[in-house]
C-alpha cells in the first residue's frame, strides 16, 4: 500500500499510514512538539487528499502503530466486529465521510455501526471533516447510559459538580458542590479530584459526597477522581463508592505512565459492580482522556496526539461507562496551542468518541499558560450543545483553585439550559423542580427553596 | 437579585468554608458585573506569572547553608520553554553539578510554570525539609525545568532520591502554588507513575511546613520500601499491575 | 466627570469617554492601527472597570465623538426618546449589562426601551460582556420585518442568495442564484453586487432577478447593491427596484466617503417607497455596515471601530430596514486580525444592532489576507444562530468569485436548519415545500422537483 | 446522491454559466469531500499569493517605452503592510520622481494585495492604454502601495489624473484579480468617493484590453468634467449631495 497524492506538479509521499494520519491533522502543536507533523498547508492538504482516497479496508491490514505488544493494539483488532463493518467495508475514507452525513444514515445505522469501527477510522475520518461536519454527524449519535439518573437523551445536557478544595478539606468541598446545586450542577456526577493521594481521604471525600446526595435526595451520582489502586483499595475497606474513575491513554506504554493495564481496570469494574450501588443502570466507570497525555509521557510511539486520543476511546469502551470526558485544553499549549486549537480538538473527541460509541463529555476549559479566553470557552460550548454532548464539567465561578484552571461554571450551565434549551437529565430536572430550584418550565426561580435553612444545617454539620 | 435571610446567611457561610468563586449570585445566565470583571483582571495576572522570573539572588542567600548549584533546562528561551517540554525535561549541555554531593538526597528547585510560587515558597519547604533529613541534602536551582528534569540531575549525582519542587501551572485564584515531585532512584525517562506527588503547596493551600513533613515520610517510605511511585501507594496497585 | 480606575495600586485615568471606551474594547487590530487601543490587557481591564461604574446618564451629558457639525451626531441626539430612557437611566453602565441579562427583561421590555437608547451606550455594555452574555441577551431581542415576506421570527433564520459574478453576466448571475435556490437559499433577499457601476448594468439587474423571481413565484425580494444613486437614476427610468442598498458608515465624512449623506439616503427612500412593491410590508432599505470601514476612510475621528460600527446603527434605523448586516471579517486583517477577533465583532455587531432594534443579519465571511478558515466560520454561525441572527449570506460553495473573499455556502444554511433546526421566513419555508425542494418536515429531498425542465427552460432564456 | 437526467443536465449548465462553485452536490449539509478538500487547498494557496511579489524585473523590461521610477510605500515589510494600510498609502521618505515628466497622466502599478495579479495584467493594460491616450504616461512602480498612495504620487508629479493598477486581495478561485482606480486632480488624503473604480480585471474577468478601453473613457469623461468619483457617475449623485 502507498499512500501519496499529487497537488498541482508535486507528487507528495508518506511513509506509512501513521505519518499519513499526523500529517493530515489539523494544525496542532502537540505534533509539532512530536515532529510529525505537516510541513504547511499544502502538504497537510496533499495527506488529506491522499487520506480521502484511501479504502476503509485499509485501516483492518495494518497494525497502524506498529508497536509489538502493546494490549491496546490487542484490543481494538480483537474486538473488532467485521459484520457490523460491512456496511462501509466497500469505501474510502472520504466516501465514509459523506456516508455519515448523508440524512439516510440515521441515529440507529450510526449505532449498529459502532462496534465495526476501529479509533483510527475514526480519527482519520474526523480530519477530513469540518468543524461544522463533526457537529452534524455526532448530534446524530445518541449513547444513553445509566447509573442512579439517564445521562445522553436527545435534547439535554448533564453537568459534572467538580468541587475541588486544594487541601480537600470536606467543608471547601461541600461550598462547592453546594454552590453548583443550588445552580442545578451535579446531574453527571458530583466529583471531586483530590489533591491527596491517600486511601484514608478518599474514603473520606466519597463519605462526604455521600451524606450530601442522601440528605438532599439527589437523584446522581457521586465520584472521588482518585487513582484506580486508591479506589479498589477504598471498596476493599467498604467505602461508598458510585462511580470508579481513571485517566486512560491510547497506548499501554502511556497506561503504564498513568500506573494502570487493562487488567487492573477490569479488576476496577468488576469490583464496582460487585457493590451493586446503581438504583437504574450499572454503568460504574468514569474515565478521562485527552489529546497530548500520551505525547507528555513519551508513549506516542510517532502517533499524532489526535489519533492516540481516539485510541484510549478503545479502552473505555470496553468497560461500559457512565461518563468518558476528553480534558480537551487542560494540559496546555504544550499540545493545544491556543483557543482555536481548543475548540477544534473538543469538537474532534467529541465526534470520535460519540462515533465510537461512548457517552462523551467534554471539559470546556484552558489553561493560564495557553493563548484562549472565556470567550473561547462561550463558542466552544454553544458549538458542544449543538453537537449534543453528553455532559461538561463545571466548577464555582469557572475557577478551579486546586487544579489551576478555568473550565465552565454553573452560571454555564444556566445558559445551556436557558438560552440553548437543553434540560438536565431528567430524574434531576424533575428534582430541581422539586427542591424548587427550578418552575414548572424548567427556568431558575430567583430565590431556590433549596438555598434555605436546610442547607445551613448541612454546612454546619460537615466537618 | 434580592435574598431571603437565609440564602443571604447561606452565602457567607459558603464563602467562609471555601476560597473558591462561590456565591456570586447572577443575573439569568450571566455571572455579575463586578465578579465577572474580576475574573478577567485575575486572568491577566495569572497569565503574567507564567512569565515571572526565578528571584536567584534572593534563593542562593537564603539558601546558602547547603551546597547548592544552578543549571538551565536545553530550552532556550520561556516562550520555547512553554511550547517544548521536551527541552525543560533536558540540562543543558554543559551543566556541572561537581559540587554537590553524591548518592544523597538531591533538592530540585525549578521555575516550572510559576518561578512566583518558587520565590514565594520553596525556601520554606526546603529548610524545614534539611532539618528532619538524616544528612543535608544538595539543591539545585533549575531555570525553565519541567519535573522530569530531576531524573537527570538525580542520576549526574547518583542520587539516592530527587524531591523536585516545581511551580505548579498558576490558577486564577493562586498563582504561587508549588508541587513536590519526589522520585526514588531517579534516571533519565522514567514514567511519572515512578514519583509521588504533594500538590498545592502555598498559604491557603498547604502548608510548607506540612509539606516538608509528608516529604520526610514519604522519603522514609520510599528508602524501606527501595521504590516510589504507584508501587508504593499500596500493594494493590502493586499486586494488580504485575499480575498481567 | 473624570474617568479613571484603580487596579491594585496603579490608577488608571482616561482622558475622555471616548478614550475610555477605545482602551475597554476587545483586542483588534483596528483599533491598535489606529493607536487607540489599550497598551495591554490590565490597562483594557482598568478601562472596563471604569466603563462599568459610569452612570448611564453621562453618555446623554458629552458630545462623545467630539467632532462639530456631524450630522449622523445630530441624528443620535435629536432621535434619543428620553421617556424610552427612564427605566434604566439611574443605572451605571455595569447594572444596565445585569439588568439585560435578567429574565425579568422580557423581549417586549427591551422593545420599548430601544428608543431610549444611544449607538454609544450599547457598544459600550457590550464591552463589558461575554460573548455568552452577547448571545443571550441578543436571542431575547427580536425585530420583525416585511416587505414581500417576513424576515425575523422567533426560530428562523433567512439567507441572502449573493449570486455575484466578475463580469456581472447575466447568465453567470443566474447560475449562481438557481444554485442556492435549489438548496433553499433567498428568503431575506436574492442580492447581486455589481461589478460595474453604471445605471445601465444596475437596470439589467434588477431585471434580471425581477424574471426570475416571478418565473419561479419566489415570495422574496430582490437587490442590485450598486451605489444609491445609481439605484435612484434607475428607479426614475423606471426599473423594478425591490430594495435600495446602501453602505453606510458611523460619521458624516465616513459617508461623505461612501459619497452618501441623510438627505441622500432620504431621498432613496422615499423614491423606494413610492414604487409601492412590498406586497406585505413596506420595509424597502437594506443596509451594509462593518468594523472598520470608519477608519478605513480616515473617518473615525479618534473613536474605535466597534463603538463607530455602532454609530451606523443610528443611520440605518432612521430608514426602517428590510435588512442591515456588518460584513464582519469582509474588510480583512488590517481591522479585525484573525478568527477570533472576526468571531468576537461579529456578535458585538448583532447583539448592539438588534438592541437598537434592526433587523441584523451578518456576513459570515473572512478573506484571503486574514488568519482565518472555514472551522471559525462554523464557530461563528452556531453561536449566531443561537443568537438568533435574523440572516445570513450565501454564495455558492462559499467562494465569492467577484469580491474575493469567502462567505457561507448554500449548505451552510442547510446545516442551519437540519441540524440547528431554524427554519427560512414562513412565506418562504411554504414556498420550498411547494416546490418540493423540502418534505413535509422541512428536510431537504434529496431530488427538488425544482430542478427540472422549468430551472433548465430558465437558465436556456437568460442571456 | 442520485440525479435524474434533467437534474445532472441542468447541473452541466449551470457550471458552464459561470466559473462559480456551483452544482457541487452534497451530502446532508455537507458539501461532498472532493469539493471540501479542494477548497482547502485553494484556500492554502491564495493565503501564498498575499505574500507573493512584484516581478519588478519583467515588468521594468516590459515597459522600458515609457517613462518609468520605482518606489516603495513607508510599510518596511509585506507583514506590517498587510496590518499597517496607513503605511501603504504613504511613500517613503527618500521618493525621488523627478525622471517623471510633470502635469501629465501617471500610472501606479502598485502590488496591493496580490502582486501575482500585477505580474500576470498589469502589462496588458497598460500597453493598450498607453496607445489610447494623447500623450504617453509617466509609470510608477509603487512596492507594497495601497490605493491612495496614487494620490500623493500624482501629487508629486501635478499629474492631471492618476491611474492605479493594483492587486485586489487574491480571491479562493483567482488571485489574479487587478483593480484600476482613477482620480483627476489626486492630491493626498482625498476621500475614496472622489475615484471611480474597475475592478476584476484579468482572463476570466474583465479582459485587460476591455478594462484599458474603460479606463481611456473614463479619463475622457473626468477631462470633461474636470472631476471624478461619485459626483461624475451621475448628476443625481451630485445634485443630492450639495443640497444637504
Ligand atoms: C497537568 C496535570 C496532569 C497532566 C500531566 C501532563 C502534562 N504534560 O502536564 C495529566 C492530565 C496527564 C495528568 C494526569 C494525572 N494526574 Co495530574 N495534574 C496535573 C496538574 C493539574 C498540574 C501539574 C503541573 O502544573 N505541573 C508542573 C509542570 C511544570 O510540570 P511538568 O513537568 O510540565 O508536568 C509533569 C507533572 O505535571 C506530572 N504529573 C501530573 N500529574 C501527576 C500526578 C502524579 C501522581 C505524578 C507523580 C506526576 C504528575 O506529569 C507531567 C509530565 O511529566 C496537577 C495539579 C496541580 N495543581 O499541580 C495535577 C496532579 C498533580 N495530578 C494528579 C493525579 C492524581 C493525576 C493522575 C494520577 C490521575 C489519575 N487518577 O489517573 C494522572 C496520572 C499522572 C501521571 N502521569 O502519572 C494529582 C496528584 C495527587 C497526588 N498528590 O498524588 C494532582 C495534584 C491533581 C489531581 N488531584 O488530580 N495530570
Ligand atoms: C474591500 C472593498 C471595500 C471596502 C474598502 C475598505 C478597505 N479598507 O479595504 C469597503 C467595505 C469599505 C467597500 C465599500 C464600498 N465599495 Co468596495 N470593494 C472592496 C473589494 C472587495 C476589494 C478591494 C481591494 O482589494 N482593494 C485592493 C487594496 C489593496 O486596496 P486598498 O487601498 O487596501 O483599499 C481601498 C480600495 O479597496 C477602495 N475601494 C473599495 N471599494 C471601492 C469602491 C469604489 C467605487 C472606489 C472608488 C474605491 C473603493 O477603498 C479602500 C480604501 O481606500 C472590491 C472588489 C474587488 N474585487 O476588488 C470592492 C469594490 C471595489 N467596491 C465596490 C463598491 C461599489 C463599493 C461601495 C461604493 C458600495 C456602496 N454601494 O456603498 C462602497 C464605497 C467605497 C468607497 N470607499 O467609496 C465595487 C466597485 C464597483 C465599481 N466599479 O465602481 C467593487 C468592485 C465590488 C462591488 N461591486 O461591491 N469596499
Amino acid at each position: 500500500m502507498s499512500y501519496s497524492s499529487t497537488i498541482g506538479k508535486t507528487r507528495y509521499s508518506f511513509e506509512s499510514l501513521k505519518d499519513l494520519l499526523a500529517k493530515a491533522t489539523p494544525e496542532r502543536s502537540g505534533d509539532e512538539l512530536a515532529g510529525i507533523a505537516a510541513e504547511g498547508p499544502v502538504e497537510r492538504l496533499a495527506a488529506q487528499v491522499a487520506l480521502a482516497d484511501l479504502p476503509l479496508q485499509s485501516f483492518l491490514d495494518t497494525d497502524i502503530l506498529g508497536v509489538e505488544n502493546d494490549e491496546i493494539t490487542e484490543l481494538i483488532y480483537s474486538s473488532h466486529d467485521l459484520p457490523a463493518f460491512a456496511p462501509i467495508s466497500h469505501m474510502t475514507m472520504g466516501e465514509f465521510r459523506e456516508w455519515l452525513l448523508a440524512p439516510t444514515t440515521t441515529s440507529e445505522i450510526l449505532n449498529k455501526l459502532q462496534p465495526g469501527l476501529t479509533p483510527e477510522m475514526v480519527a482519520a475520518v474526523s480530519k477530513i471533516m469540518r468543524s461544522q461536519d463533526l457537529i452534524a454527524v455526532a448530534q446524530k449519535c445518541r449513547v444513553v447510559t445509566k447509573f442512579n439518573n439517564t445521562i445522553g437523551l436527545e435534547g439535554r445536557m448533564a453537568t459534572r459538580n467538580q468541587p475541588n478544595h486544594p487541601t480537600d478539606d470536606s467543608r471547601g468541598i461541600l461550598a462547592s458542590a453546594i454552590d453548583g446545586l443550588i445552580m442545578g450542577t451535579g446531574d453527571a456526577v458530583i466529583g471531586v479530584n483530590p489533591a491527596t493521594d491517600t486511601v484514608e481521604d478518599y474514603i473520606r471525600i466519597v463519605s462526604l459526597l455521600d451524606r450530601l446526595v442522601e440528605a438532599l435526595e439527589i437523584p446522581t451520582q457521586h465520584c472521588c477522581l482518585g487513582h484506580v489502586t486508591v479506589a479498589l483499595e477504598a471498596i476493599g475497606r467498604g467505602a461508598p463508592v458510585d462511580l470508579v474513575f481513571q485517566s486512560i491513554a491510547g497506548s499501554q506504554k502511556a497506561n503504564e505512565g498513568f500506573g494502570v493495564n487493562l487488567s487492573l481496570l477490569c479488576e476496577a469494574h468488576e469490583a464496582a459492580l460487585s457493590l451493586k450501588r446503581g438504583r437504574i443502570g450499572d454503568n460504574v466507570m468514569y474515565f478521562e482522556t485527552g489529546q497530548g497525555a500520551a505525547l507528555s509521557a513519551d508513549a506516542h510511539h510517532g502517533m499524532d496526539q489526535q489519533t492516540m486520543e481516539a485510541r484510549a476511546y478503545a479502552v473505555a469502551r470496553e468497560f461500559r461507562p457512565l461518563l468518558v470526558n476528553t480534558v480537551v485544553g487542560f494540559i496546555g499549549p504544550e499540545y493545544l496551542f491556543n483557543g482555536k486549537q481548543i475548540m477544534r480538538a473538543g469538537l474532534e473527541d467529541h465526534f470520535c468518541g460519540k462515533l465510537f460509541g461512548l457517552p462523551m463529555g467534554v471539559d470546556v476549559c484552558y489553561t493560564n499558560h495557553t493563548d484562549a479566553d472565556q470567550n473561547d470557552m462561550d463558542s466552544l460550548l454553544v458549538s458542544l450543545s449543538a453537537a449534543g454532548v453528553n455532559f461538561v464539567i463545571c466548577v464555582p465561578g469557572a475557577d478551579d483553585i486546586m487544579l489551576n484552571y478555568q473550565s465552565l461554571s454553573s452560571h454555564d450551565a444556566i445558559f445551556v439550559r436557558e438560552t440553548l434549551h437543553k434540560a438536565p437529565a431528567p430524574e434531576f430536572s424533575d428534582w430541581m423542580e422539586n427542591k424548587g430550584i427550578t418552575d414548572k418550565t424548567g427556568r431558575m426561580r430567583s430565590e431556590p427553596a433549596l438555598s434555605g435553612p436546610s442547607l445551613l444545617a448541612l454546612t454546619e454539620a460537615a466537618q | 437579585m434580592k435574598k431571603d435571610v437565609s440564602a443571604s446567611q447561606l452565602d457567607t457561610h459558603l464563602r467562609e468554608m471555601t476560597a473558591a468563586r462561590v456565591a456570586l449570585g447572577r443575573s439569568g445566565s450571566g455571572v455579575p458585573t463586578g465578579a465577572s470583571l474580576a475574573f478577567a483582571l485575575d486572568h491577566a495576572r495569572a497569565r503574567e506569572a507564567v512569565w515571572s522570573d526565578m528571584d536567584k539572588t534572593s534563593l542562593r542567600e537564603a539558601l546558602v547553608f547547603w551546597p547548592l548549584a544552578s543549571v538551565r533546562s536545553a530550552a532556550p528561551d520561556r516562550s520555547s520553554y512553554i511550547r517544548r517540554p521536551d527541552l525543560g525535561r533536558k540540562l543543558a549541555p554543559e551543566t556541572d553539578l561537581s559540587t554537590l554531593p553524591k548518592e544523597g538526597i538531591v533538592i530540585v528547585i525549578a521555575d516550572g510554570l510559576s518561578a512566583m510560587a518558587v520565590n514565594a515558597n520553596a525556601v520554606k519547604v526546603v529548610t524545614h525539609l534539611q532539618s528532619l533529613l538524616p544528612e543535608p541534602a544538595g539543591i539545585v536551582l533549575a531555570e525553565r525545568g519541567r519535573v522530569a528534569i530531576g531524573d537527570e540531575i538525580g542520576a549526574m549525582v547518583c542520587a539516592k532520591a530527587v524531591v523536585v519542587l516545581i511551580g505548579e501551572r498558576p490558577g486564577l485564584s493562586s498563582a504561587d502554588s508549588l508541587g513536590a515531585y519526589i522520585t526514588w532512584s531517579p534516571e533519565p525517562r522514567l514514567p511519572d507513575s515512578r514519583r509521588n506527588c504533594i500538590s498545592n503547596i502555598r498559604d491557603g493551600g498547604l502548608a510548607p511546613e506540612d509539606a516538608a513533613n509528608r516529604i520526610a515520610t514519604l522519603l522514609r517510605r520510599m528508602e524501606k520500601a527501595q521504590i516510589s511511585g504507584v508501587a508504593l501507594a499500596g500493594s494493590v496497585a502493586e499486586q494488580l499491575l504485575h499480575k498481567a
